[in-house]
């Protein structure tokens, strides 16, 4: 394991998806922003296994997984913004990100990437023998059908397919329910499953790399269950992130309403009302919570594995920084030109 | 009279109705907090969140309306009611059919739809023309306040299925959760009387398939609804400096349609501009042709729809989407 | 447990469809017909439990639950021919039977019973407070999304709905992987579950009994796999079972084009060929040993446990047999009276 | 030329195909059954039956495609496509706009369409209207055997995804499957010319988007599609013993659509009916009366589609479905 390499793809995906944020909250990219901050470790750690004509199916939250498989970062913004400059020529957004050079699809859809991955997987095994196929979806997509039958076709087909589950235990406003365990879903397929620390590097590295051999040997599918924490929320900016972070505000527009509605005559009796109210409010609290920069940052995790060699460190984020700056500033002068025409 | 918004005239009109009708439940997922003022007053029982499982919950909600509720089901987009697709096609539109119309399902699908805020194509679909294709499905789509809480309450009171759409560019609820709405840094071509506008103090359904004259003209008929509603009012204000006299036809209903309105206005002025933001191939546009024809009316027709999968840049977007341009440009081509 | 009752039931519903069997080769039913005959003894064991108010979501094989549940079998009988006098006025047909009364819905669309089930469950549990929803499909079912959905949805809601898999070990052609455990599966969504002899009526009366009484005491819902065997294969007549049946003649129609296209120059390696032979004969050699009467039969089965009393068995079976007659007798002579109109 | 059935006729270019093309793969429910001729000429590995999991195994089509297949994917009928709806909405149909017109997907949906044999509304319906409303898709209706097997030729070369529909009137194999064709106490209303004809020799493609004339006429131009077609010449042959002179269009592919030959038709003839099994609202019947509008012309039009849920009984299916009666009435009212 190539630690060095690893943490400079996470570090640079890191910076790139700060950077995007702030193009982003400058009205530079339109739409919902989903970043993938957080899922570093993950994304590291599986692709670090995958080699040329290896396939990538990828949801709504693909910016990291496409960053680190090779893909033109300047391309990538591009397609962010939605230049004709951009990966897909402005035509699909960060939701949407294609390159048939890196077998990489992804999709908006819940669920989409598991009948992808099948797709790219049988291609593998009829035209490119020994190579795999990667799903990357979140836990709340273990609901979605779609997923639950490509699993299932997956393991009917012995098809080298790796599904890899990111629960960051939210779907949008939707804390995922603990007595339901991935894990034991994948199984009711048939599944091999591992369930780990998604914020632990090396961790995601060995499991990963023990299903990718076994798919390339013809031991079929394999489930991969990752924690993870999107500081960020669901998506940049959401309501229930700003009232996490500014609870006067935000939280004022939300809570007059609710209070008016509590006490409406007519509705429920007041007990269930209180349940009700109560809920809200730890939800609300839950993701505040959650959704902010967290002790267990897999960036943190990665660099304290190379802090012993701190001069490299140093030196390897500042060459980071430096490539994103310019890139970012490069495309930041090409929008202010073009704004100005 | 008072002043509200678009998805509150909606809210408001389901939070009357729940408390007199204690037979509506509404779920999808993340209503418990996308509807939360429901949620608290209503409680758990009848305000649900649900799994991301869109055709066991739509499904499930052709079933609980036959046996006795009357389910709002609401999605995130209508764009992810492929999933759900067989409920709709094969269960909800066919009951009542199949059961040799003795079984009726009376359910409400909420769903927004319609792009203009830089989404992609996987996220900003009308596909009401395309719903309203399947025998036993009504489609409404309303273009203010005023009649989406109408329509609403007709819907809720409808006993087959209708699908309720809100076009995503008239909610400030739907703009600031999926389009970064909250951004001082972006603006959107928001249709304001749109958004925003006068409702009656007193709630009443307005029927299904009653479309609503916008605007009295002589010369060419505008035939839109939802966004492109306010678009044809713009473009007919644009026309109407340069003499040309334009009438304007919100349809608010696709399914059924009111071909009375439609035809007395199109035999009038001899010329029909349909402007849809759903697909034009096969849809709604089409069927008005149809229409128009099989009342004998020869008339000019034009269109502008949506020919193709939206792309998420915005200059091109824009040039997908039906906009004032196009509108204009087809509308000249009528009258000249 | 009124076993003469129940015995009566699965009596009547055999006489039926076989009466209905004559009447399809006669041309008088259009369409497919899958019959139910052979899942009698998993009917009327869970039926049994049912009380007014409960709620019934069938498959494409719904006969014998129309029948056991007190649907007028007059009304059913004119509904597989498409009389205005059917249950649903002819406009259904065997597949899409509907009865508001019985809160009783069919769908001929694989899988469409789990979300139907937890419909009627939730209205139960809002309208009808202890009443509760069965859904019947088949073990083919298990891998279409919105059933596996709908198991998740259940749980989630708590909701009393009873799963119900009849399986019969074949999805038309195909036979099931054995590997594939339709109870693990439903276990991955942490329904309780229980795994019975289909065709024996005492254990599948009991297993239902508990899972029903759980239900309706809001304990949620459950998961039951039942074995059995349709001998009529997937529909009547259907080319794999006459060619189970005459193997001589419809046999050779089959054969000989499939020799020409095992020997065509151009395909697959030799090995592959003749493995892809000897798969589709030995499915035709399965479906044919699957597709007849056999030992295990549910109504036999259930007749042992009564033949303490043949005399009493002796009248019942006549009376059943007669009224049987009386209808089927009626029905005929009004489709001869309308054919000669 | 030789005389072969239709769903043979499929099955030869199908096999002449995979014999030469090792990107060709087939999957489906049972196709290791249906299509077992394939199945022990090119093996497990290209011939491959799955899981009664639509949505996963047209989606996985998707995405092999991308990937430098050339998946024929069968379904056992296109009203089950309703499960798999998203896989097609938001997917095949998408992929190429998104990827900015660089990655595209060759694929080809097999589906057995239409009624006629008694088998109920969730299984007769034809909805190649429906399908050919979402921009990227390309949709095709053969009416004959070599119409069958040079347009199943061209939908494998076509670059994008082709829904390739089979009329189960049209086909023994399926009325075999579906209908217990094999009882002779049964009768269908079976087109013989449709069923079974000449085919050449050597397959050639059928270009998508050129219809086919049949039958030449001056006095109205029946448009029509799959069974129709013959329907709408047997009425013609009625018509015609009156006097009236009736020219009949094949379609052949609903998207893309001839245009030229409709619009040269119907402006000879100044009369359009429409025969349509699909469902007639938003539909391809109204597509057809757009494009006669938007080339400017005139004419009287009529339309004889499927406007409800079918029935099961047989009388009402009939009625239900176009039928010749149905078709000859519009035609003595346009003529007339
Ligand atoms: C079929 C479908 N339903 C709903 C949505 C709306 N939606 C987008 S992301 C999302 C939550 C996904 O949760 P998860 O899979 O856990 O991924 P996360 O966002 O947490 O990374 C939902 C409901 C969608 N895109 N597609
Ligand atoms: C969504 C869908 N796909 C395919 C079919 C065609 N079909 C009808 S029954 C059936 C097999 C069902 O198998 P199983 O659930 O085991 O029930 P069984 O017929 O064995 O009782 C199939 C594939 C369908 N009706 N619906
Ligand atoms: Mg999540
Ligand atoms: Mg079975």
């Amino acid at each position: 394991m190539d630690l060095w390499n690893l943490y400079s793809g996470m570090y640079f995906n890191r910076l790139f998806e700060e950077q995007v944020s702030n193009l982003w909250r400058q009205g530079k990219i339109s739409g919902e922003m989903h970043p993938s901050i957080g899922e570093e470790a993950i994304t590291a750690g599986v692709l670090a296994h995958l080699i040329e004509g290896d396939a990538l199916a990828l949801d709504h939250r693909g910016t990291a997984a496409a960053i680190m498989r090779g893909i033109d970062p300047g391309a990538l913004l591009d397609e962010f913004i939605g230049l004709p400059t951009g990966l897909c020529a402005g035509m699909g957004g960060h939701m949407h990100l294609f390159s048939e050079d890196h077998l990489l699809a992804s999709s908006g859809i819940v669920g989409a990437s598991g009948p992808a991955a099948v797709g790219f997987a049988l291609a593998a095994e009829l035209l490119r023998p020994g190579k795999v196929a990667v799903a990357f979806f979140g836990e709340g997509s273990l609901n979605q059908g779609m997923l639950l039958e490509s699993f299932n076709l997956a393991q009917e087909w012995q098809l080298p397919v790796i599904f890899v589950c990111k629960d960051d235990q939210w779907a949008i406003t939707t804390d995922t329910n603990p007595n339901v365990s991935p894990v034991q879903r994948a199984q009711g397929f048939r599944l091999p499953t591992s369930s780990i620390d998604g914020n632990d590097l090396k961790v995601v590295y060995q499991t990963a790399g023990k299903a990718i051999r076994n798919a390339r040997e013809g031991k079929g599918p394999a489930f991969i269950h990752a924690t993870c924490n999107h500081p960020e929320g669901h998506t940049l900016d959401n309501q229930l992130v700003r009232v996490g972070r500014r609870p006067l505000k935000e939280g004022m527009a939300i809570t007059i309403p609710l209070l008016k509605s509590v006490f409406k005559i007519r509705g429920a009796p007041i007990i269930e009302r209180i349940r009700a109210m109560i809920q809200t409010i730890k939800m609300i609290r839950r993701s505040a919570s959650h959704h902010r920069p967290q002790s267990s940052d897999p960036l943190k995790h990665a660099r304290e594995l190379l802090i012993k060699d701190q001069e490299r460190l140093d030196q390897l984020e500042a060459t980071i920084c430096a490539e994103i700056g310019e890139l970012f500033s490069a495309t930041g002068s090409r929008l202010t030109a073009e704004d100005s025409r | 009279m008072k002043t509200i918004k678009f998805s509150a005239a909606v809210d408001s009109v389901l939070a009357q109705q729940m408390a007199r009708d204690p037979r509506i439940v509404l779920f999808g997922e993340d209503v418990q907090a996308l509807r939360r003022n429901l949620f608290v007053r209503f409680g758990a029982r009848r305000v649900r969140n649900t799994p991301i499982s869109e055709s066991a919950f739509v499904g499930a909600a052709v079933t609980a309306a036959m046996a006795g509720l009357l389910p709002v089901v609401e999605v995130y987009m209508v764009d992810f009611l492929g999933v759900a697709m067989d409920a709709l096609l094969n269960h909800a539109a066919k009951t009542y059919a199949f059961s040799g119309e003795q079984w009726s399902v009376p359910m409400v699908v909420r769903a927004p739809c319609g792009g203009g805020y830089g989404d992609g194509g996987q996220h900003e679909q009308s596909l009401w023309g395309w719903l309203a294709h399947i025998p036993g499905l009504s489609v409404v789509v309303p273009s203010n306040p005023a009649d989406a809480g109408g329509l609403f309450l007709a819907a809720l009171e409808h006993p087959h299925p209708v699908i309720f759409m809100e076009h995503k560019l008239l909610s400030d609820t739907w703009l600031d959760f999926l389009a970064g709405g909250s951004r001082s840094t972006i603006s959107f071509d928001i249709p304001t009387s749109g958004a925003e506008g006068l409702v009656p103090n007193k709630w009443q359904p307005i029927p299904l398939g009653r479309a609503a004259v916008c605007k009295t003209g002589s010369d060419l008929t505008m035939i839109s609804v939802g966004v492109g509603v306010h678009q044809a009012l713009e473009a007919a204000k644009i026309l109407e400096k340069e003499g040309i006299s334009v009438e304007v036809i919100d349809l608010r209903t696709i399914q059924p349609l009111d071909l009375e309105t439609i035809i007395y206005s199109v035999d009038k002025t001899g010329k029909a501009l349909v402007i849809d933001e759903d697909y034009q191939q096969f849809g709604l546009s089409g069927e008005l042709a149809a229409v128009l024809l099989e009342a004998g009316i020869n008339c000019q027709y034009a269109r502008v729809c949506t020919e193709d999968t939206i792309p998420f840049n915005r200059q091109q977007e824009s040039q997908t989407l039906p906009n004032l341009e196009r509108i204009l440009s087809a509308a000249h081509r009528l009258v000249d």
